[in-house]
């Protein structure tokens, strides 16, 4: 292998190779990143508003969990298309279960908040074991396993609520919460950065994020090597799904109404891409949870530019598909170099 | 107490003849009658919804209801459409997803005899037995007035939110404000900002208004559109200045009118319309005299006019769940 | 350094092993089915501490199958099962590997996208207070693979790695835990000598360390060095289990096959003709290679040997169009041959075989039938105006399939459930789908046993008697020596000798393998 | 010989086999029957033709995802495709046919042609992207989603197209042919002529070996990128011809057609028995697919099911359908 390597470094450098070296070390996503922000501080200064910046680390905030969340399936070679009706559903539950007892228990804020909180993260505990449950041990395609349960999902949510926004949270828990701001930074903020921050340790540093890319890697492999492969997948399912439920407890404190309507398959969607264009491979094996964030930050600073250069919104979602593909392009270009050496 | 009389417009005749609409008193037999929603995911539809099953009740048939589960799912109006014939229905109600896409059903339906009675959404050219709805753009228009009038000569600046692009009613509902507002020249429409009509979607994109137009004073949208502005407006601390309108009725505006978050909505009276469209298909099953073209006059419910309003036509009771067939004793 | 010489001088000077009273494991009638396929028949495998026990016999006998039986990998349909005196039920790989089973599969057990260091621990991190200690597991991981002598960069992700490296690391993989028995599944198929010698001496120790070693070749010289007993399989029965001593190969082959086979290598009457294929100055894009030229001719078997990594698979890849090449020319029977692509090598009577089925030869998934003629789609024998003629296609397929004795012969099956050595035959098949004139052989018997490497070399023996000509490229040195008239030997990617007539012989290919192996060893370690 | 098991238990596999490949379609009928013994409509000859046509179309827009599922790939730009196609051709067929139905043959011809071309256009954009950009089908078909959607509401302004000429209305979906209706004859014939494609074309041999393992194909010698392109062509064109003859039944050009067939028809695909792995399935498992979520849906409505228990049994069945599906494909 030196002999490749001496090969290499014999063989001299053009600046072509420079430029691509360079896009390959950082990776193209920042690299883009920068490039917009640039462009965004030169033709709109609104762009730099306190209140602007706040609004596009807030949905950058929801959609980076949920992509995370996304991200460790996607690892595992999964796929999960019911994020977005986990949190339609966990929405409704929860501010359900919260004006239920709201009306009970007035005084008791905190705990009518923590139970309300609980049942929502038990729709994701609940629906993730579904999925798992389905793809480990009956081995069907998580593509459909996440199919049937999104529409279980988002049927049981719309029973719950015939699509009406539930009302009655405590106050507190929008006010002093959602809505809040902590040293001047949304409360969203905070949380989104814990969870990347979690997400990035398991996956450097302990045995599960290891046997998480072992099992997108190689199943195979990973089960002879004595994985206890069918028990992480399953863990692996519920985490995405509990993320995806986190993400739906912020925007119900956010919005003050549980909603049969939030998240829908645009979440889904969304969060998909922006694990994509952070270099998770479909395939699973590949991926890290901070280029993800960054895909997310990168998504959500597109729409938002987009709006304040006040882009047609018919005319957006056509630059929003082509960027995403360009994108990808790119980076799987810059792939293709390096692997010529 | 009855709901009846009540004041619509008889447009049959092709002009708006204002009478009292008295419904009848029983059907003379329990027919089966079919009814079609695009779906039933908010309060509006839900609203009708009562108002079919209690006139269903009332005159005591029996109905079945299919919901497509979304304006983006007509192939699978069109099989409902279908499975309602196969199903043996005497007559069928529909709100439709898509007039153009439903008129050949519609035909079809009557062809096979049974009557057909189109109710909320418009229908202005397909053939129906009977239809009852008021144009979106009427409804939008009604807002652009009001808001004429509350201003005064005072400026606004307006950004709407009308929906999703492509479901002809956001368009329409749009059409309709900006023909109210065009005259004034105290008022100015910064931009349309077309999205899906959830919370989430409509709140992302009044946040950006909120910062692409920090001069804009009034934002007229969907009731969701609605929902997220008393949100976003809270969360940048401008409760007050900016007015809030939404161009359709839902339990939650109601509660938000209440608490006095927003200015306004417009009502055609759901509740209504769903006990008319089985009052009609009844009529038309039994051959009674029929208006084959009824319009409920339109109101704007604000602060000032809601409790003048028979809120009892305007929504099902907030204790109300959907039923989704009535069995005649 | 001459581990081989170490490893040969071990095996003579070995003393017979002590009886270590009851065997270590002990496996009574077992059996597996797999659909339509009975791979092993009440199949009766005993293994002593501190002896290597040689598994043998024919593809698709059933050798794999029992090894993942004892690995834990599936459970057999029925019979009894001891370790180490206590009977074993439910095993599951993970507790294998706690008893002390480790194996090295046939097809690897590794993550492509992760490090070697990674795939070493996998499912047995060392962490402190669930939080992995990186460092002390890096520093495992050099031992261990100093200790083998293999060159190896722990942070390596092993895809990267060529099969021969990745073989390592399988092995390195399996010797990382205890070891109270270790299972080798062919684990020379893809090494050459020097490797190989590691390899035995370490075989060595263990055995003097009372580890059972269970052993799967299809290699006469290993199994003579190695063996102190043998279990012959045939078509999943037993067919005798006997002491290594004093067997001769012919009675081995014989037990195996169940027909008589006197020699191994055919004498091929090399009849050199015009120059088929001519290279100079060959360097490709990654460096793998660098300034290589070689031509080979009609009639005549060229072979290249070298090293693991020296780039001769390579070499060949990259004249059928599968690398990059940055200078050098490229001449087919005369005319120059630049951007080579596969369809137009085919085109040009050019065919490939790699040397990794799994990965590039076969669609495992699809019926041996579409696998066999999927290189010749557009003769007019399988398609005429882009439509398929199903029945040409399946009689002409059956014909080949016949002639290379594949078994099962049955051309609708799923190449999956096909034997390592039957999955090759089905892709030789494809050399015979179109007239070829050149044939580019990368280790083309790996992992066939002696039956089916017998009737390889047989079907070389045609082809270059017809007037083909053949490149064979191949890790295994016997194979080269012993049918190349003409044999090239590269090293880190540079031709640096060209062998002919009675300079064909193991002492020159190995000096002038290990020429620089010594700096080459300092440099590749740092 | 080890693999060549004894006649008595090759014939007891085989027994078993066969009885595990027709489990769908037993279920299949089960439920149909067990629907009938509620509501006894649900057998009735009206009600069943209802089933094929609903079917035919799902059955189309399920072949079309297969073609590139076969490839390891898949379409999601498929609603949206449709979307864009009904409103094109639809605008076209409208500009073109005068009032009083001059110049009608020529107005339907370039209407579909119109749609025919959005479909083609669609395909090379997927098809480029995935076999020469590199890029994963999800991303590059979900970049046409975008692409497509932009088109259809832009070109519409976002309304229905009304009076689509009623010609076109009867050339796709009113008439009947000797007794069978024309949707079903369609539907037959474009799905006749995949499964020839897919059996006995180089092409269609191609796609399965490319979908059983891209490396192998290479070396083989397959032109992979050419065929990977026009097996994505070729998606969006049986998508476009499918979105046809809905706008057929419609009438008109909708802007929301597309809507969930992206899905359904994946779904429909894969419970019929094609392998999201690539290289594994045919016409005839999308056909079976079509078939049980039709029937389902179908039943249900007769059955006066609330639709949100609807979605949610429809989940439950999905999950178990692919179930059976994969008991089948573990043990033939
Ligand atoms: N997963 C499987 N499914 C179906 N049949 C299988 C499977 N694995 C092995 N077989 C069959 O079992 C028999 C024994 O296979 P096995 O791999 O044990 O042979 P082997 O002795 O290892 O051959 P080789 O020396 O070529 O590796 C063969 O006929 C093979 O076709
Ligand atoms: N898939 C691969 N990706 C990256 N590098 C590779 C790959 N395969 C081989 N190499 C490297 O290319 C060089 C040539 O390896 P290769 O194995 O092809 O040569 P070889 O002489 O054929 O060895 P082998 O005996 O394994 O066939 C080595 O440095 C090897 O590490
Ligand atoms: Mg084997
Ligand atoms: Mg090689």
């Amino acid at each position: 292998m030196t002999g490749r390597a001496i090969g290499v470094r014999e063989h001299p450098e053009s600046q072509f190779d420079r430029v691509s070296r360079l896009v390959l070390g950082v990776g193209l996503l920042p690299i883009l990143l920068v490039a917009m922000i640039a462009f965004m501080a030169v033709v709109e200064q609104k762009f730099f508003g306190l209140n602007n910046i706040f609004n596009v680390l807030r949905s950058t905030s929801f959609l980076a969990i949920v992509a995370a969340g996304q991200m460790l399936v996607l690892i595992v070679g999964g796929f999960d298309l019911s994020v977005g009706a986990v949190i339609a559903l966990t929405s409704t539950v929860m501010a359900k279960v919260m004006a239920m007892l709201a009306a009970s228990m007035p005084d008791q804020t905190g705990l009518v908040i923590t139970v309300g909180i609980l049942a929502g993260l038990a729709c994701g505990v609940f629906i993730g074991l579904i999925n798992g449950l389905c793809v480990a041990f009956l081995r069907i395609s998580p593509f459909m396993v996440t199919l049937g349960t999104l529409s279980i999902a988002s049927g049981i949510g719309l029973l719950l609520t015939n699509g009406i926004p539930v009302y009655g949270m405590p106050d507190a828990f929008v006010k002093d919460f959602g809505r809040a701001l902590w040293l001047g930074l949304p409360t969203t903020v905070y949380i989104a950065v814990a969870i990347i921050a979690a997400v990035w340790f398991i996956q450097q540093h302990t045995r599960l994020g290891r046997y998480i890319y072992a099992i997108g890697g190689n199943l195979q492999a990973a089960i002879v090597s004595g994985v206890p492969a069918t028990g992480y997948l399953v863990l692996t399912y519920v985490m995405c799904s509990v993320l995806a439920s986190i993400a739906g407890i912020l925007m119900t404190a956010r919005l003050g109404s549980g909603q049969a309507t939030m998240g829908g398959n645009l979440m889904m969607l969304q969060s998909i891409a922006a694990a994509v264009i952070a270099g998770v491979s479909l395939r699973g094996g590949i991926g890290r949870v901070e280029m993800v964030a960054l895909g997310a930050l990168f998504l959500s600073i597109l729409t938002n530019a987009m709006n304040l250069l006040r882009v047609d919104s018919k005319m957006q979602v056509v630059v929003l598909g082509i960027i995403l593909v360009a994108a990808v392009a790119l980076d799987e270009w810059g792939k293709r170099r390096q692997l010529r050496g | 107490a009855d709901w009846f009389p009540v004041k619509v417009y008889d447009a049959s005749s092709g002009s708006n003849v204002e009478v009292d609409y008295v419904p009848l008193e029983k059907a003379s037999k329990p027919w089966n009658i079919c009814v079609l929603f695009p779906h039933m995911k908010d309060s509006f539809w839900v609203a009708v919804a009562y108002g079919i099953v209690e006139e269903a009740k009332r005159q005591n048939v029996n109905m079945t209801l299919y919901e497509a589960g979304g304006y983006e799912n007509l192939p699978r109006q069109l099989s409902q459409f279908d499975d309602c014939l196969a199903g043996g229905a005497d007559a069928i109600i529909v709100g439709a997803i898509s007039e153009a896409g439903l008129a050949k059903k519609f035909e079809e339906g009557i062809a096979a005899g049974k009557p057909v009675i189109s109710t909320v959404n418009p229908v202005s050219e397909a053939k129906t037995t009977a239809k009852m709805f008021v144009e979106f753009d009427t409804m939008g228009e009604q807002t652009g007035n009001y808001l004429r009038e509350a201003l005064g000569s005072e400026e606004a600046k307006v950004v709407t939110f009308p929906g999703p692009a492509g479901s002809g009613w956001a368009e329409a509902f749009n059409d309709g404000f900006k023909r109210a507002i065009a005259g004034a020249d105290n008022i100015e429409l910064l931009d349309e900002k077309f999205g899906d009509s959830g919370v989430a979607v409509q709140l992302a994109l009044i946040q950006d208004a909120l910062q692409a137009y920090p001069e804009m004073n009034v934002i007229w949208g969907t009731a969701p559109t609605a929902e997220a502005a008393i949100a976003a407006v809270a969360e940048v601390g401008r409760e007050g200045e900016i007015m809030i309108m939404s161009s359709y009725e839902n339990q939650a505006m109601l509660d938000a009118l209440n608490r006095g978050d927003i200015m306004g909505f417009a009502t055609q009276y759901p509740v209504l319309e769903g006990r008319v469209a089985i009052d009609m298909a009844v009529r038309a099953l039994e051959g009674q005299p029929l208006m084959t073209f009824v319009k409920p006059i339109p109101d704007m419910i604000a602060k000032d006019s809601v409790d003048k309003i028979d809120m009892s036509l305007v929504l099902a009771p907030a204790d109300w769940t959907p039923v989704y067939s009535v069995q005649a004793q | 350094m001459n581990d081989l010489a170490q490893a040969t001088a071990a095996a003579r000077s070995r003393t017979a092993p002590s009886d270590a009273g009851e065997p270590l494991l002990e496996m009574r009638a077992i059996c597996k089915a797999f659909p339509g396929v009975r791979a092993l028949d009440s199949v009766d495998f005993d293994l002593r501490r501190g002896e290597v026990h040689v598994l043998f016999g024919e593809n698709g006998a059933g050798k794999s199958t029992l090894i993942n039986i004892i690995a834990g990998t599936f459970p057999p349909d029925s019979g009894s099962f001891r370790f180490e005196g206590r009977t074993i039920t439910g095993l599951t790989p993970h507790k294998a590997r706690v008893m002390g089973i480790s194996p090295v599969f046939q097809e690897f057990s590794l993550v492509p996208d992760m490090t070697i260091e990674e795939n070493l621990f996998l499912g047995r991190e060392i962490t402190s207070g669930g939080v992995l200690s990186s460092r002390a597991m890096m520093r495992r991981a050099r031992e261990v693979i100093d200790e083998l002598g293999f060159h190896l960069d722990p942070k390596k992700k092993v895809r990267e790695l060529s099969r021969a490296h990745q073989q390592m690391t399988e092995i390195a993989k399996a010797l990382m835990g205890n070891v109270r028995l270790l299972i080798l599944d062919e684990p020379t198929a893809s090494l050459t000598e020097a490797e190989t010698g590691r390899l035995f001496s370490l075989i060595e120790r263990l055995r003097a360390e009372k580890v059972g070693i269970i052993y799967v070749s299809h290699r006469m010289r290993e199994i003579k060095q190695l063996a102190d007993r043998i279990t012959v399989l045939r078509d999943g029965r037993l067919v005798r289990a006997l002491d290594a001593g004093g067997v001769s190969e012919n009675e081995l082959v014989e037990l195996m096959t169940g027909r008589k086979i006197d020699v191994l290598f055919p004498t091929i009457a090399h009849a050199p003709g015009a120059v088929r294929l001519e290279v100079e100055d060959l360097t490709l894009a990654n460096r793998s290679v660098v300034g290589v030229g070689f031509r080979a001719r009609a009639g005549e078997v060229t072979g290249i040997a070298g090293l693991v990594g020296c780039g001769k698979s390579e070499l060949v890849r990259a004249v059928y169009g599968l690398e990059d090449i940055e200078r050098g020319t490229i001449l087919v029977e005369g005319h120059r041959y630049d951007a080579p692509t596969p369809a137009e090598s085919l085109r040009r009577g050019i065919c490939y075989f790699p040397s990794d089925r799994v990965v590039e030869g076969l669609a495992l998934g699809r019926p041996i039938r579409e696998n066999a003629s999927m290189a010749a789609l557009d003769l007019a024998t399988f398609a005429r105006m882009r439509i398929l003629r199903r029945a040409n296609e399946r009689r002409t397929i059956q014909e080949i399939v016949d002639r290379l004795r594949l078994r099962p012969p049955q051309i609708e099956r799923v190449v999956a459930n096909l034997s390592g050595g039957n999955r090759q035959k089905v892709m030789l098949a494809r050399g015979l789908t179109r007239e070829t004139r050149l044939f580019l052989f990368d280790e083309p018997t790996v992992g066939i046993d002696v039956g089916a490497k017998i009737e390889v070399y047989e079907l070389m023996k045609q082809l270059v008697e017809n007037g083909a000509a053949i490149v064979l490229v191949s890790s295994e040195l016997p194979e080269v020596l012993h049918l190349s008239n003409r044999l090239y030997v590269m090293h880190r990617g540079r031709m640096v000798a060209e062998l002919t007539g009675k300079d064909i012989n193991e002492q020159a290919v190995l000096s002038s393998f290990f020429r620089d192996e010594a700096t080459a060893a300092a440099s590749e370690g740092a | 010989m080890a693999d060549v098991a004894r006649p008595t238990e090759m014939s007891r596999l085989i027994g078993r086999a066969t009885l595990i490949q027709a489990i769908l379609p037993v279920a299949l009928v089960v439920m149909v029957f067990g629907f009938s013994l509620v509501e006894p409509r649900v057998l009735s000859t009206g009600n069943l033709v209802n089933i094929a046509i609903q079917a035919s179309y799902l059955a189309i827009f399920a072949t079309a995802q297969m073609v590139v599922i076969l490839t390891r790939g898949f379409d999601l730009s498929l609603g949206t495709a449709v979307s864009a196609v009904s409103v094109t051709s639809a605008l076209v067929m409208t500009g073109m046919a005068g009032p009083a139905g001059e110049g009608l043959a020529q107005a339907l011809i370039l209407g579909i042609l119109m749609g025919l071309a959005i479909g083609v256009g669609t395909g090379l954009f997927n098809g480029f992207a995935v076999a020469w950009l590199r890029v994963n089908p999800f991303v590059a078909t979900l970049g046409s989603l975008n692409i497509c959607l932009g088109i259809a509401t832009m070109a519409s302004d976002g309304r229905p197209v009304f009076n689509v000429p009623d010609a076109f209305s009867r050339l796709v979906y009113s008439g009947t042919v000797a007794g069978i209706p024309v949707p079903i004859l369609l539907a037959g014939l474009v799905l006749l002529v995949t499964w020839f494609i897919l059996n006995y074309t180089v092409f269609g041999r191609a796609l399965y070996i490319l979908g059983g393992n891209p490396r192998a194909a290479t070396v083989a010698g397959i032109p992979s990128r050419r065929y990977l392109l026009l097996a994505y062509v070729m998606c969006s064109v049986i998508a476009a011809l499918g979105a046809l003859m809905l706008t057929g039944r419609t009438g008109s050009g909708e802007p929301n057609l597309g809507g969930n067939l992206t899905l359904e028809s994946i779904a429909a695909a894969v419970i019929g028995g094609v392998s999201l792995r690539g290289g594994l399935g045919g016409v005839h498992s999308c056909i079976l697919g079509a078939l049980f979520i039709t029937a389902l849906s179908n039943g249900m409505n007769l059955m006066r099911i609330d639709g949100y228990i609807q979605m949610i049994v429809l989940g439950c069945v999905v999950i178990l359908a692919i179930f059976l599906d994969r008991l089948r494909a573990m043990r033939s």
